[in-house]
């Protein structure tokens, strides 16, 4: 039981290490900003999802559970709100020439 | 060890941020030379709460609680020099 | 398990390392704050990652912090300002 | 080790990108990431109070506070002194090298057998009922900083009222905030309950563990600025007596305690025994309602 | 013993706790409890200083039980005394000079300056007396920036541009001084593992950090108290406030890390004569350089607000002294003694600055003439002030400039006494430029004057001043109590 749940971990977390370093390699090589707040999204939402999933089986209690999944919440939260005003901010400053 | 590593830290940003107070000239800049200067600051005062440790603590507790005391007072001078930055470029306006 | 978690810690770590350079180089105010933003998130899944390996409920409180107060640099950046 | 390193080497080149950014908004952004990167320092030096302060302070409120003033600065830039000639500058340099090198000895050559009152606090902190070392030292053992350092944001509060134009300096404080709509709007509306939730639960955290009064009044400053700087909320004005009195009730209480403390025991903020935790409890919750009062108050800003 | 060293206790936080209070009561409530405030500050300075006299040992008191190191003291020797009934004097004569200016009557709406001001007041009141009486490193940083922050908005109460653009630079150097303290704070933690006044006493050795420490604290300090050549900002600041404004911050607020200073050199830091010569070197050169730019400016304001950069040159002239056994009790006297009458002296004279600027509708040095008409009592406040600041017998300054002086001869360092005399010869001839071109006839006054209580208050902090030197010199033994050294 111990070693599946070791097992989930481990995979779950190499997987949202893959998307942050993605997200990463996204806004370090992508050409222009639009496409940077795409891939950056991403790696928020998934990265992030995935690393907290896979620390959900240690969580010490449902306390700690609860944090995980609440850390998860408001990252995703605040990036759904501050996404698209971003985008719109950097089209606006960035007219396609 | 760690210590030493964040100390030295210190030691730098404290340089860099009297550096900066010093020779930038736009205000909004000084004030955020001046927190880099503080962060040098209260990062010495952690490598020696971090040297302190012991008796179970990981660090010792008296340094922490200065440094989140300065910590405060080091926003609220922010505030106030930049308070005073906002309505001295507002009154350049009017003038 | 403890010591892969950490080596995971180190490697998120690693990647808000490099996110900097986004930060450091721009060119646009919105590539910085967005790059900042990665950074509070990648910042946040190393804390939790660190906090397992270490078995520490402070590193996810700290993350907790994070999670809350990260997103305003955002929103002072893209709101409406008075006159917009 | 090499965590470390690289968390220094982060530090250092965001701190760098600070002091040569070009434009006010560049540094600003560096400054943000500065101030996550040293909050991740401060957990590597396991100074955890201190790491969730700079969260709070460094990732949150400076970050709104400088953003905005940066905004605002682009629109009327402030007047510059005249910029240190070369030979100055090449002076000030040196000068800047030689602090950092003496301040680097210094922290180097401290003395081995770190002198230190760890061991103080552990051996008294049973008598101030905190589990929290640090919530000890700052409560009881250095109780009056504390109590100064509430009174300093009172004052600091007190500063930026007296920086208004005489016109309207009483209305509420800061620019008058365009509404917001769309995403930015839901999440002033849904964020704030969850925050203040989390405000509470550091701050309960604190009596025995790194948290505390100072980080949840941080987060619940936060919460207050979401909504208004989305448009969805006005600021009071700061004739409001109500206000005022939420701003002065924390650190009144505190000396009210304290001078109770001195009528009781004969020395001023000693906690009457027996009575220590609950004492303790009271304060501090007033004093986290007026310290996020007056935070909100300071990044709002004087009324423009 | 206990009973009593609440007492110096009680005069920093009455203070703290108006402070606090004062925006929910208003700016007309505030200044009601000001006043209120002012007669029993007054007493409990009294008692601190009779308490001290009596007792003949510093009054300590420990907060929450809780001793040193672990704990934080706080208490009054001496030169806190005599501190703490100056700064209660000095904010008494400008509380009640004010109420003119920032008064508000019964149904007045709550004015913006008044709002500010009397907290203000109260926050400086509070830092200095917990400047002079704190006894925890640390604790003293706090009280440098409450002074600071509420000094800095006292200069730009008017909200004019170049105010403004003062208040900024004054804010930014004293940042920059009191982070530099905090610094040294930090090293010297780490280097004794106590921030305590009384137990460092003797125990630092002069080891790197503790040497860093020490500069990098005195740098500081000498910015917060605008020693020359770190006084660049003093001058805008203190002639750019208004005038109970001014007398607040050249009597008061630079005097708080003054004493910091003296506390660090006499008694805390291993001794250095090497640095104490080089200390008072910035001050004969602070003497000069003052004097001579005071001399030389236009503006009334600016010429007393230089004044003060030149009279802080002196008051540093005791520290090569206080380590020679034998003169150092004088030169300790001699330096508290013109720290006391230059706060008395200066807040006289700034307050009839003030006075006369507003009567003649200008501050213009060479167009005094008639201000003897319009202004007799201000004019003989600036007269009398002048007396002390120059050292003329038998004046509190004369006092404390001739124990300097003779202490210099004495321990064989002749050349501070020069630059005393010298001073003294500048700050006659910037106060003779003054005064003639104040007594010469101008156009007739149109009407008799009015009566106005606050002629009565820069008088008598000007005769206060002078009053002071005609105590007898056995008196000052109360200075003594508490001090560390030979």
């Amino acid at each position: 039981m111990s070693l599946l749940a070791d097992a989930f971990t481990v995979f779950c977390v190499v997987a949202g290490i893959g998307f942050f370093a993605a997200g990463t390699a996204g806004l370090l090589r992508f050409p222009d900003t639009g496409s940077r707040l795409h891939a950056l999204t991403k790696a928020d939402h998934l990265g992030l999802g995935l690393i907290v999933l896979g620390l959900l089986p240690r969580a010490e209690a449902l306390g700690g559970a609860f944090r995980l999944l609440a850390i998860w919440g408001l990252v995703l939260l605040a990036s759904a709100a501050t996404g698209p005003l971003l985008a719109r901010i950097a089209q606006r400053r960035d007219p396609p020439a | 060890m760690t210590a030493d590593v964040y100390g030295l830290l210190g030691a730098v940003l404290t340089g860099l941020g009297l550096f900066g107070m010093l020779v930038r000239t736009e205000p909004l800049l000084r004030i955020l030379a001046f927190n880099l200067l503080g962060g040098g600051v209260f990062l010495v005062l952690g490598a020696i709460a971090r040297r302190g440790a012991g008796a179970g603590f990981a660090a010792d507790p008296v340094p922490q609680a200065i440094i989140l005391t300065g910590i405060v007072v080091a926003f609220a001078a922010t505030t106030i020099a930049v308070a005073l930055l906002l309505r001295l470029a507002a009154r350049k306006d009017d003038a | 398990m403890s010591s892969l978690l950490g080596v995971a810690a180190f490697a998120v770590l690693l990647t808000l390392l490099l996110g900097l350079v986004r930060v450091l180089r721009g060119p646009q105010a919105a590539d910085r704050i967005a790059a900042a933003q990665l950074l509070g998130t990648t910042g946040i899944a190393a804390l939790l990652l660190w906090g397992a390996a270490v078995g520490s409920a402070t590193h996810t409180d700290l993350a907790l912090t994070l999670a809350v107060l990260a997103p305003f640099a955002t929103i002072a950046m893209v709101r409406k300002e008075p006159g917009e | 080790m090499i965590v470390d390193l690289a968390l220094v080497g982060g530090i250092l080149a965001l701190a760098l990108g600070v002091l040569v950014a070009r434009q006010a908004f560049a540094a600003v952004a560096l400054f943000i990431g500065y101030g996550l990167l040293l909050a991740l320092a401060w957990g590597r030096l396991g100074l955890m109070d201190v790491a969730l302060t700079e969260a709070a302070i460094g990732a949150g409120l400076s970050g709104v506070l400088l953003l905005a003033a940066a905004r605002r600065l682009s629109a009327a830039p402030a007047q510059e002194d005249s910029p240190p000639g070369r030979v100055t500058r090449a002076l000030i340099g040196a000068g800047c090298a030689i602090l950092t090198c003496a301040v680097g000895a210094a922290v180097l050559l401290l003395p081995d057998a770190p002198p230190g009152l760890a061991a103080e606090v552990a051996a008294n902190q049973r008598a101030t009922a905190l589990g929290n070392p640090v919530a000890s030292v700052l409560m009881a053992f250095r109780g009056l900083d504390t109590l100064l350092e509430s009174a300093v944001l009172v004052l600091a509060v007190i500063c930026t009222v007296a920086l208004a134009p005489d016109q309207g300096w009483a209305g509420p404080p800061g620019a008058p905030q365009p509404q917001a709509d769309g995403p930015l709007a839901l999440l002033a509306r849904l964020l704030p309950p969850l925050g203040i939730v989390v405000a509470a639960h550091i701050f309960w955290i604190g009596v025995d563990a790194p948290g505390g009064k100072f980080q949840a009044a941080a987060i619940l400053a936060a919460m207050w600025l979401l909504p208004w700087m989305a448009g969805i909320a006005p600021a009071p004005p700061i004739g409001t007596r109500a206000l005022r009195i939420t701003v002065a009730a924390g650190p009144a209480l505190f000396i009210a305690v304290g001078l109770l403390g001195a009528m009781l025991t004969g020395a001023f903020l000693a906690w009457p025994s027996g009575f220590e935790k609950p004492l303790i409890l009271i304060v501090e919750v007033a004093l986290t309602l007026s310290i996020a009062a007056a935070l909100a108050l300071l990044v709002m800003g004087p009324r423009t | 013993m206990t009973g009593w060293s609440m007492l110096p206790l009680l005069a920093v936080m009455l203070p703290v706790l108006g402070m606090v209070l004062a925006p929910a009561l208003g700016a007309r409530g505030a200044e009601r409890l000001t006043l209120a405030l002012l007669p029993v500050g007054f007493a409990l300075a009294l008692g601190t200083a009779a308490a001290v006299q009596a007792l003949g040992v510093p009054l300590v008191h420990h907060l929450g039980h809780w001793t040193p190191p672990l704990g934080l003291a706080l208490g009054a020797d001496g030169i806190g005394a005599a501190m703490l009934l100056t700064s209660t004097v000095v904010v008494a004569g400008v509380a009640v000079f004010a109420r003119a200016g920032f008064g508000t009557s019964l149904g007045m709406p709550e004015r913006r300056a008044a709002f500010a001001f009397w907290p203000l007041l109260l926050a400086i009141w509070g830092g200095l007396n917990l400047a002079v009486t704190a006894r925890d490193l640390f604790t003293l940083y706090v009280a440098l920036e409450l002074l600071t922050f509420a000094a800095v908005p006292i200069v730009c109460l008017d909200g004019r541009r170049e105010t403004l653009a003062a208040a900024l630079r004054y804010l930014l150097f004293a940042l920059l001084g009191s982070v530099l303290y905090l610094l040294g704070v930090a090293l010297i933690y780490g280097a004794a593992g106590t921030l305590d006044i009384g137990l460092l006493a003797g125990r630092l050795a002069a080891t790197p950090p503790v040497l860093v420490a020490a500069a990098l604290m005195t740098a500081g300090l000498m910015a917060k108290t605008a020693l020359l050549p770190l006084h660049l900002w003093l001058p805008p600041a203190h002639a750019g406030a208004p005038a109970a404004g001014s007398a607040l911050l050249s009597a008061l607020v630079v005097k708080g890390s003054f004493v910091i200073l003296v506390r660090l050199w006499a008694g805390v830091l291993p001794p250095s004569p090497a640095a104490m010569q080089a200390l008072a070197g910035c001050g004969a050169a602070a003497i000069l350089l003052g004097g001579v730019a005071a001399l030389a400016q236009t503006r009334l304001k600016l010429l007393v607000a230089y004044s003060t950069v030149a009279q802080i040159g002196y008051l540093v002239l005791m520290f090569p002294l206080l380590a020679v056994p034998g003169v150092a009790e004088k030169a300790w006297t001699g330096g508290v003694l013109q720290a006391v009458s230059h706060a008395l002296a200066k807040s006289g004279m700034f307050l009839a600055v003030g006075l006369m600027t507003e009567r003649l509708g200008h501050d213009r040095v060479a167009d005094l003439a008639g201000a003897s008409r319009v202004a007799p009592r201000p004019l003989l406040a600036f007269g009398l002030s002048a007396l002390t600041l120059m050292g003329v017998p038998p004046s509190g300054g004369f006092a404390a400039k001739w124990l300097l002086l003779s202490t210099a001869i004495e321990a064989g360092q002749w050349w501070w006494g020069l630059v005393i005399l010298t001073g003294g010869l500048l700050t006659g001839g910037y106060a003779y430029r003054v005064l003639s071109a104040a007594l010469r006839a101008g156009p007739a006054a149109a009407a008799p004057l009015p009566h106005d209580s606050r002629d009565t208050v820069a008088l008598g902090l000007a005769l206060l001043a002078l009053l002071l030197g005609m105590l007898p010199l056995a008196s000052f033994g109360l200075l003594q109590i508490g001090r560390v050294g030979p």
